[in-house]
């Protein structure tokens, strides 16, 4: 067995893990990159709050509705914890990441004091960046008048990081970075970019979605200001993100969305907003998904970050390992596990990623293909497209060698060497 | 669940709503705040007068519930007229009762009719009515030290 | 019997509605209008997703992302079929009905068309509407310079439409109104402000997130051009709300959010935008959650939307009755079931409405007290606040009993007439 | 599930990925349109050509997968030297039976080579692929006979 392997056993705790597909084959699950399974507890929690407890939050005074807001902010406090954030006000419940990078862009958008972003500033993003976290910043430096640059890549897929004081200009207000890409794996030095943009005074966005998962995030030290990820890639639920923020910087940030549970108070001429979390999240919140977002989280808790991030690792070292036995394959991004996350695109010659990922699919192998929401990265690449294979803490060494075989199932179909 | 609803409206908490103690808005006052129940609007004005480091008003204009107005009623009584250090004593241990969910014991010498919240802290959706005028007279007497507003 | 009532074996249908609340007794849950409770049926759904056929939808090529991607796209067409939408197209998935008139709000702020809210446009609303149909106007007011205006209200709780050629001017840009009101349950005549509004050339933004769980919608005959409501009022989950919109002027608009799915292509200088609904869909929607939402429309359609708005007259009809017998107690907004929803405000003389829901909790019967969202018409109305009773498919008159029962209760408790 | 697979990449398929008939770009052309399937980044440019009532030229270059590009060929040589009306009729049988789940049975005599796609009618996530040309088709025809662009 490999060194620092979770127990085959947790994959009880997922229902769809024991699924055929296929027509009869186990499922091979390596699409956890995209969105990962959810164990029954998960499950059990969402389907028992709304079975048993449902109410609204916040507004309803009676039995169910204390049930219900306990219950909610019990799963904000699990959150704060996960992440070790200073305080519990400083964790925003937003419906996906990409709601939530959208939240950070659009307040700054509209910001009236320093934090604005007027005409001439710099935003930098990098080139690895999913599309949430290039779109927003796109529309914010239109809209603003101001300038988006960005870091490029080695051929390596890391940053390219030499020129870090050309990029990160005097006239630099944010500088919003993925922490692990979605697509070559890296795992970006935030500190030290974090440490360059405070020096300019620019404010740090991180994306953490695929880096929450798998490792431990503690956001009191990460160097970020604002730190996104989404539920649905921790085994939580679709419908729930999160935007952590500084309290202080929160606090001085207009609000994103207006209705009700945000404000202070209402007149038909104007308004004054509640503080953070509260400004951050108008209208009723996604309460069953904090709730399982918050069964989530403790799971993942109680296996451990640090023993789920050495799986990973273990697992990705065995998938690179296995991928280099395939000839004509080619993987993107850092060749080797220490410094990369579980998400592995590869080329394979001859065979385009629609079609390979339709052939693994024929052997109940579900990987993605596409340009998994990261054009740029993949123009810089020179390739249109790739297929991807994510594994997560349910994974196994045998799905691994069930992917390699299924590899060359797929080039003897399509005939090539 | 009468009991619990006896325990929370004590005879002496709606003797306070009916009868409030030191209400209205008096002068002189160095600092004035105005804090709402976003959830549910109830709302309080309140002004801190402060001599060295006595406190030595405590006035208000409330309108909410029984908890959230006899709150104020009974809070004024417990702060006018002793040290800022010592009301600060006695604001920390009656966010302390609210906060225990009902497991902590009150110090009547401490908080005097301010013992009849215990009954409150039972229900999670009312301790933000019985907390509103303490986080004023926090929030005003804050201001009123630091000299803004 | 009461004529119209639906049977009282659907009860059976709700787990929640069998609990027993306050130390043992049956709970009443009369809190509706804030959120409903949901079927069993709904609750499976979404387990059953979660547990079997969970993946990311449209970016998967496997066979549970087909699977999801079906599912999901077919609870859009349960959605399109409720509300009568002449497009799949026209239906927006949003995470509630806050968020879906925000993105109306919000992209208008954008547009560069003809649509765009400029310096000295107008925006109408009403004063009896819910803080997510003021405050995202007066942010776009206030943010282009523009003026928001709005209709007053008769002592009857009817809008004031004496004056609606003043009120909507030639240079009235949208009119934004709701269709039945959370507080005062009227029902509002959109077709003939509709009518003037399109006069003017604006655009008709119609907040249904209380008129689509308890009335046939057909937004073809509406008259409105932007609808908005919520899946947590029509026994779906929370997480989910519906934006519909002509589709002509949906392409029209700008994006929303920026991300996953909302794009045509990206580089790091621009992007262009897919066609509705998928410009406004960024990132991972909420899956699961839609897919719960169709379960409960095709269980609402499944009863009749024609026999759960007979059963809501009915049994609104019986709470007035009910309620005129309460001395002391004024009910706010018109006093006849015919021609208003089911949310019922009122208050009692010499008790607090926070104070009387709390008695009525303690025997079991649950209602909301507070402003509702609804601050502007409770100032109207010369009240900082009421209590609400608001009952759905599942209410009983036996329910409404109680109620009165408890109101009794309450009076004597604390001693008045 | 091999057959299923099998029926999806029929030999004419993989012929027609390996050997595209009428790829690359020509001139004279009325019209030319840029058409990518948003989720997987597969993309096509293509260029109608129009003589009176008949479709003299369909020229394209194209970058995907092996549906994609097959339906690209296979539809090239449906469409060159018929009416604008009768390759309209193609393209109806052609959408029909991609968005027949594999329920439809083609016609052979209409679509010739196009009835190998009826394997990928039964993989929603395919039948976007085999009609990305088909839609960049009509929409180019559009714009030609509508004189814009
Ligand atoms: C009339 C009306 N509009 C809008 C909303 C907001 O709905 P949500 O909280 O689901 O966004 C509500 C419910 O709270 C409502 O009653
Ligand atoms: C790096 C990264 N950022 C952002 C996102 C967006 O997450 P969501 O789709 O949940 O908004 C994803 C996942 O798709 C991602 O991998």
């Amino acid at each position: 067995m490999l060194p620092g392997l979770l127990p085959e056993s947790l994959r009880d705790d997922f229902p769809i893990l024991s699924r055929q597909v296929a027509g009869g084959q186990r499922l091979v699950y390596l699409d956890s990159a995209n969105t990962s399974q959810k164990p029954q507890v998960v499950i059990d929690a969402m389907a028992d709050h709304l079975a048993h407890h449902n109410a609204n939050v916040a507004r309803a005074m009676h039995e169910l509705g204390a049930e219900a807001s306990e219950a909610f902010e019990a799963a904000r406090d699990v959150v704060a914890g996960f992440i070790k954030a200073p305080s519990r006000n400083e964790v925003i419940f937003t419906k996906n990441a990409s709601e939530a990078l959208n939240l950070a862009a659009q307040t700054l958008t509209w910001a009236d004091s320093d934090l604005a972003v007027r005409r001439g500033d710099r935003v930098v993003i990098t080139e690895m960046e999913h599309h949430a976290n290039i779109v927003p910043w796109q529309l914010l430096t239109q809209r603003r008048d101001a300038e988006l640059a960005w870091f490029g890549l080695t051929d390596e897929g890391q940053l390219d990081l030499s020129s870090i004081d050309e990029v990160i200009t005097p006239n630099t207000k944010v500088v919003a970075l993925t922490w692990v890409s979605n697509m070559l794996g890296t795992i970006n030095p935030v500190a030290e970019i974090a440490a360059r943009a405070h020096e300019v005074g620019a404010l740090v966005v991180v994306d953490a979605s695929q880096a929450a998962p798998m490792m431990p995030v503690d956001v009191s030290s990460l160097g970020a200001d604002l730190v996104a990820f989404t539920g649905h890639k921790c085994v939580g639920p679709t419908g729930i993100g999160v935007l952590w923020g500084r309290e202080a910087l929160l606090n001085a940030l207009p609000p994103f969305l207006g209705g009700g549970e945000m404000i202070e108070t209402v007149t038909m001429e104007r308004s004054t907003y509640a503080a953070a979390p509260h400004r951050f999240e108008a209208g009723t919140p996604p309460i069953a998904e904090a709730i399982g977002l918050g069964a989530a989280l403790t799971y993942l808790q109680g296996i451990g970050m640090d023993k789920i991030h050495a799986h990973e690792q273990a697992i990705t070292d065995y998938m690179l390992q296995g991928l280099a036995t395939v000839g004509g394959l080619t993987v993107l991004g850092p060749q080797t596990a220490t410094q990369r996350g579980g998400a592995v695109s590869f080329e394979l010659a001859g065979v385009h990623p629609h079609d390979v990922a339709q052939l693994l699919d024929s052997r109940g192998v579900a990987v993605r293909a596409g340009h998994h929401c990261a054009t740029p990265v993949h123009q810089r690449f020179g390739v249109q497209s790739s297929t991807r294979a994510s594994s997560y803490l349910y994974t196994r060494p045998e799905e691994i060698d069930a992917l390699v075989d299924a590899l060359e199932f797929t080039k003897s179909y399509f005939k090539v060497a | 669940m009468n009991a619990d609803l006896n325990a929370m409206y004590q005879e002496i908490i709606l003797d306070h709503y009916k009868h409030p103690q030191n209400s209205g808005l008096r002068e002189p006052y160095e600092a004035e705040v105005h804090h709402v129940n976003p959830s549910c609007g109830d709302e309080i004005t309140l002004r801190v007068h402060l001599e060295g480091d006595q406190v030595a008003d405590v006035s208000y204009s409330a309108e909410g519930c029984s908890i959230s107005q006899a709150a104020a009623s009974v809070m004024t009584e417990l702060l006018i007229g002793n040290s800022i250090d010592a009301d600060l004593a006695v604001h920390g241990s009656f966010l302390e009762l609210m906060q225990g969910k009902g497991q902590v014991v009150p110090d009547e010498d401490v908080l005097e009719d301010g013992v009849a919240f215990a009954g409150v802290a039972k229900f999670p959706a009312r301790v933000k009515c019985a907390l509103l005028p303490w986080m004023a007279w926090k929030d005003a007497t804050a201001q009123a030290l630091g000299g803004t507003k």
